[in-house]
C-alpha cells in the first residue's frame, strides 16, 4: 500500500494540479485570469510527462564517464524530456497570441470581464 | 523529385511560402496575395499529382533523418492521407484565388501578415494529415490552431473576443490530447501510430488506455466542434472575415475529423475502442444529438453567416455518426461527405463573401427577389449548394446521406436513421427558405414604382466568381461521379 | 508605454547587463551539444539581452538598437536556415533532416550529424531571438493603439 | 451553470484517477517505455536513444541529439510554431490605415 502511494502520489499531484487549471479556466470571468489558467494546465502536463521520464538511480541524459551508456537504466528517459521542450515552446507560442488578442480586446471593448464584453455584443 | 520524396513536398511547399511571403513582402506588399494562390497552387497541383502516384504504387513512408520509424518519425502517405489532402488542397487554392478584392477592402494594411499565417495554416493542416507519429501530430495541431485563431481575430469588432474563446477552448483541446497522448506512450512506450496499433490490441480495456482514448476524443472533439464542444464555433466563424471562414470552415472541422477516424479507427480499432463500454455508440448519439442541434439553431438564425456555422455543426456530426458506425457503409458515408461538405460549405461561404462584398451585409431578412437578377451566377451556384446541402439526388450530397442510411440500417440503429432522415428535412426547411426570399415574388410587399425597371446585374468579378462556380460544378461532377470515389473510400476501410 | 521617464543610471545598468547576457545566450547556443542548452534556452537569453535595453530605454533607444523592420526577415532567415538544411540533405540524395547526407565531402557522418545540429541550433536560435523580440514591439505598439 | 461546470470537474478528475490507478510506479526502470524491445519486438525509442545517441551524433547531450535529430521535425514544427504566433501578433496588432 505504502509502495502503491509513493509509486503513484506525483501522477495524482499534477492530475490536482490540472483541475486546478480547468477550474480557473472555467469559473474565472476576468480573462487574464483565464489564461492563467491555461498556463496552469499546460504546466501540469508538462510536469506529468517529465514525471514519467524518472528512474530510480539514474542521472540527467547527458553522457558520463563514469556511468556506461551500455546500460539504459543509468540515465533517465531523454524521451518525454525532448517532447516537452516542445510543448513548453508551443505555451509560451499560445501565450503570446493569447495576450495579444486580450490586448485587441481591451483596445476595443475597455474592459476584460466576459460578461460585461458579452452584455456589449449583444 | 521521385515518389519517396513527395510526401515531404506537398506540407512543405507551404512552409516555404510561408517564409518566402515575409521576405518578399518587404519589398513588394502586392505580391502576397499572387505569391499565396501560388503556393497553394503548386501544392494542389502536387497533391493531385501525389494521388496519382498512389493508386499506381501504394502507400509512400518517408523517414525523417533516416532514421526507422519507432525511432525517427515518419510521414505516411496512405489512401485516407491521399484523399484528404486532395481534399483540403483544392479548397484552399479556390478560396485564396477568390480572396483578392476581400483582402484589399476589408484588412488592407495586414495582407502580409495574412497571407504568411494562411500558408501556415495549411502547413499544419498538411503536417496533420501527412504524419506518421502522434506526437509530430500534436505540433502540426498547435501550428494550424494558432494560425487559426490569428486568422478569425482578423475580422469585425467583435471577432478577436470570438478568437479568445476558441483559443482557450483549443487550448483545452490541444492540452487534452497531449495528456491522453501521455497516458498511451506510458502503457506501450512509443509514438508512432503503426506501431502503437499493433500493441494497443494487448492492452484492450485497461485503464490507462481507456482514459487515454476518451482524453483525446474528447480533445479533438474540441477542434472538430462535436455537439457539446462545439461553442466557440458559431461566434468565431460568423464575426472573422469572409476570407478567414471561407478557408477555415470548410478545412478546419474536416483536419479535426481525420484525426478522429485516424485515432479511432485506424490506431484504436474497432474492438479495442468497444473493450470496456461503448465508446462508439456514446459517440453516435452525440453526433445525433448534434445534427438536431445544429440543424434547429441554424433556422432561428437570420445571418447567412451564422446559419452557415450552426449548419456546420450538425455536418460534423453527420461525419462523426458515420465513423461511430464503424461499418463499411458508415465509413463511406463519412469519407465521402468529408469530400461533399468541403466543396459545399466552401461554395456556401464564397457566395456569403460575394453578397458582404457587394452588398455590405449577408442578411436572410434583407434578401429579396431582386438578387435573382442581380447575382444571377452567385445564386444559381447557391441553389446548387443547397439542394446539395438538403440532399436532393443528382447533387453529391444526397450520395453521402445515402451511405450513412445504409451504414445505420445494417447496425439496425434505426435511432440515428430517424435523425438522418428528421434533419434533411430540416436542412430544407432553411435553406428553402433563403431561396424563396430570392425566386419567389413576395405578393405581401409592395414594389415601389419603376424598381424592376432599375435592377441592373451587379455580378461580381470574374476572379471572384470562377471558384465559386468551379465548385458548384464540382459539386455535381461528385454526384455523377461518385461510384469511383466511393470505391475508392471502401479499399480504406480498416479491418 | 504610454509615459517615459528618462533615467540614466536604469538605462546604464541594463547596456552594462546586455553583452554579458548576449554573451551567455550565445555560449548556451553553442554549448548545446556538451550540457544543458540549445537553440530555444540561448535564443530567448538573446532576446532577453536586447529587450532589457528597450524596456530601460524605451522607443528612441530601440530605433537605434535592432530595429524594428528588420525583426521579421530575421525570423524568417533562422526558419530558412533550419529548413534549407534539411532540404540540402533532401536534395543530395538522403531524407529530409538526415544530416549525415549533407555533400560536404571527406566529413564523415557522425561529424556531419554534429555540425547539421549545430547549425539548425543556429538558425532556431536566430528566428527565436528576433520573434520575442517582434512580439515585444507589436505589443508595446499595440497598447499605443487606440 | 456553476454546478454543472463544478460536475463536469468532479467528472474529468474520476476519469483521471481511475486512469492513473494502473499506471506502472514512477521510477520503475522496467516500464514498457524503458525496455530494450516492446512487447511487439520493435525497438522502444528512449533506450535506443541513450545507447545510441554518442555513436549516431559525436554528442553526449542525448536530449540535444533527439531534439535536433532523431526527432528534426518536431522540432522544426516547434520553430514553425513561434514563428507563426510571431506573425500572429503582426496580424492582431499591426494598425489597419497603413498605406
Amino acid at each position: 500500500m505504502c509502495d502503491f502511494f509513493l509509486g503513484h502520489y506525483s501522477y495524482w499531484l499534477t492530475m490536482f494540479l490540472l483541475c486546478i487549471g480547468l477550474y480557473g479556466v472555467l469559473m474565472k470571468k476576468n480573462l487574464v485570469k483565464k489564461t492563467i489558467g491555461l498556463t496552469i494546465l499546460q504546466s501540469s502536463i508538462i510536469l506529468f510527462y517529465v514525471s514519467i521520464a524518472a528512474k530510480w538511480d539514474a542521472t540527467v541524459p547527458i553522457s558520463d564517464p563514469s556511468r556506461p551508456v551500455t546500460d539504459a537504466s543509468n540515465y533517465l528517459n531523454p524521451l518525454p524530456h525532448t517532447l516537452m521542450l516542445t510543448a513548453i515552446v508551443v505555451g509560451v507560442a499560445t501565450l503570446g497570441v493569447a495576450f495579444a488578442l486580450l490586448m485587441a480586446i481591451f483596445n476595443r471593448y475597455q474592459s476584460l470581464d466576459e460578461q460585461e464584453i458579452l452584455d456589449m455584443i449583444e | 523529385m521521385t515518389a519517396y520524396q513527395l510526401p515531404v513536398f506537398i506540407p512543405f511547399t507551404y512552409l516555404a511560402f510561408a517564409v518566402l511571403i515575409p521576405l518578399v513582402g518587404l519589398w513588394k506588399r502586392k505580391l502576397s496575395h499572387p505569391m499565396a494562390v501560388t503556393g497553394s497552387g503548386l501544392a494542389a497541383g502536387l497533391s493531385l499529382y501525389g494521388f496519382a502516384a498512389y493508386v499506381n504504387t501504394g502507400p509512400i513512408h518517408h523517414t525523417f533523418g533516416g532514421w526507422q520509424p519507432p525511432i525517427g518519425i515518419e510521414f505516411v502517405y496512405d489512401g485516407l492521407s491521399a484523399f484528404f489532402l486532395l481534399v483540403i488542397n483544392m479548397v484552399a487554392f479556390l478560396v485564396l484565388l477568390h480572396s483578392k478584392p476581400v483582402a484589399a477592402r476589408e484588412f488592407r494594411g495586414k495582407r502580409m501578415p495574412f497571407y504568411s499565417v494562411t500558408m501556415l495554416l495549411m502547413l499544419g493542416f498538411n503536417g496533420i494529415v501527412s504524419t506518421g507519429d502522434l506526437f509530430n501530430l500534436y505540433v502540426f495541431l498547435e501550428i494550424s490552431s494558432l494560425s487559426s485563431y490569428g486568422l478569425i481575430a482578423i475580422g469585425n469588432r467583435h471577432a478577436p473576443f470570438a478568437a479568445f474563446r476558441y483559443l482557450v477552448l483549443g487550448t483545452i483541446g490541444g492540452s487534452m490530447y497531449l495528456l491522453g497522448l501521455g497516458f498511451l506512450y506510458i502503457s506501450t512506450g512509443t509514438l508512432n501510430i503503426i506501431d502503437m496499433a499493433a500493441m494497443l490490441p494487448h492492452f484492450a480495456g485497461k485503464p490507462p488506455v481507456l482514459t487515454g482514448l476518451i482524453l483525446m476524443t474528447v480533445g479533438i472533439g474540441i477542434k472538430a466542434a462535436l455537439f457539446p464542444m462545439h461553442g466557440w464555433l458559431p461566434d468565431a466563424y460568423t464575426f472573422a472575415s469572409s476570407t478567414s471562414s471561407a478557408l477555415i470552415a470548410p478545412t478546419g472541422t474536416k483536419v479535426g475529423a481525420y484525426i478522429l477516424i485516424r485515432v479511432l479507427l485506424y490506431l484504436f480499432g474497432i474492438e479495442s475502442m468497444d473493450a470496456v463500454f461503448k465508446v462508439s455508440s456514446v459517440l453516435g448519439m452525440l453526433a445525433g444529438a448534434g445534427i438536431l442541434y445544429g440543424s434547429i439553431m441554424a433556422i432561428a438564425q437570420s445571418e447567412l453567416k451564422r446559419m452557415l456555422a450552426y449548419s456546420s455543426v450538425s455536418q460534423i456530426g453527420y461525419i462523426i455518426m458515420g465513423l461511430s458506425l464503424a461499418n463499411p457503409a458508415g465509413f463511406v458515408g463519412a469519407v465521402l461527405h468529408v469530400l461533399n461538405h468541403a466543396a459545399m460549405k466552401a461554395c456556401l461561404f464564397l457566395v456569403a463573401a460575394n453578397l458582404r462584398f457587394r452588398e455590405g451585409h449577408s442578411n436572410i431578412r434583407l434578401f429579396n427577389d431582386t438578387y435573382r437578377k442581380k447575382y444571377p451566377w452567385t445564386m444559381a451556384c447557391f441553389t446548387v449548394a443547397a439542394v446539395s446541402m438538403v440532399g436532393l439526388p443528382p447533387m453529391a450530397g444526397f450520395f453521402s446521406k445515402w451511405y450513412l442510411v445504409l451504414g445505420t440500417i445494417a447496425n439496425a440503429n434505426w435511432v440515428l436513421l430517424a435523425v438522418i432522415l428528421m434533419s434533411s428535412l430540416l436542412n430544407a426547411v432553411y435553406f428553402f427558405r433563403v431561396l424563396e426570399k430570392v425566386y419567389m415574388k413576395n405578393p405581401d410587399k409592395e414594389s415601389p414604382a419603376g424598381e424592376e425597371a432599375v435592377v441592373m446585374n451587379r455580378e461580381v468579378k470574374p476572379l471572384m466568381l470562377a471558384p465559386v462556380v468551379i465548385l458548384a460544378t464540382g459539386i455535381i461532377v461528385i454526384g455523377i461521379m461518385n461510384m469511383s470515389v466511393v470505391s475508392y473510400i471502401l479499399k480504406m476501410f480498416p479491418g | 508605454m504610454r509615459t517615459q521617464y528618462d533615467s540614466l543610471i536604469v538605462l546604464l545598468g541594463a547596456r552594462f547587463l546586455s553583452p554579458y547576457i548576449m554573451m551567455f545566450g550565445l555560449y548556451v547556443i553553442f554549448h548545446g551539444h556538451h550540457s544543458p542548452g540549445g537553440g530555444f534556452q540561448g535564443g530567448t537569453l538573446l532576446a532577453a539581452s536586447v529587450l532589457l535595453v528597450r524596456v530601460a530605454g524605451g522607443r528612441l533607444v530601440a530605433r537605434r538598437q535592432i530595429k524594428e523592420f528588420i525583426t521579421t526577415p530575421l525570423a524568417a532567415v533562422g526558419v530558412v536556415i533550419y529548413f534549407a538544411t534539411g532540404m540540402t540533405a533532401l536534395v543530395a540524395g538522403g531524407s529530409f533532416l538526415d544530416y549525415g547526407h549533407l555533400p560536404f565531402p571527406g566529413i564523415n557522418p557522425v561529424l556531419l550529424r554534429y555540425y547539421g545540429i549545430l547549425s539548425i541550433e543556429i538558425g532556431v536560435g536566430l528566428a527565436v531571438m528576433s520573434i520575442l523580440i517582434m512580439i515585444f514591439d507589436n505589443m508595446a505598439k499595440g497598447e499605443d493603439f487606440v | 451553470m456553476k454546478t454543472i461546470k463544478m460536475l463536469i470537474l468532479i467528472l474529468f478528475f474520476s476519469v483521471l484517477a481511475y486512469g492513473t490507478v494502473d499506471l506502472p510506479y514512477r521510477g520503475d526502470p522496467d516500464n514498457l517505455m524503458n525496455r530494450e524491445t516492446s512487447i511487439t519486438g520493435t525497438p522502444v525509442a528512449g533506450n535506443y536513444y541513450i545507447r545510441k545517441a554518442y555513436e549516431d551524433a559525436g554528442t553526449i547531450n542525448m536530449v540535444t541529439v533527439v531534439l535536433a535529430d532523431y526527432r528534426g521535425v518536431d522540432t522544426l514544427g516547434e520553430q514553425v510554431v513561434i514563428y507563426s504566433a510571431g506573425l500572429i501578433t503582426v496580424l492582431i496588432l499591426r494598425r489597419n490605415r497603413r498605406r
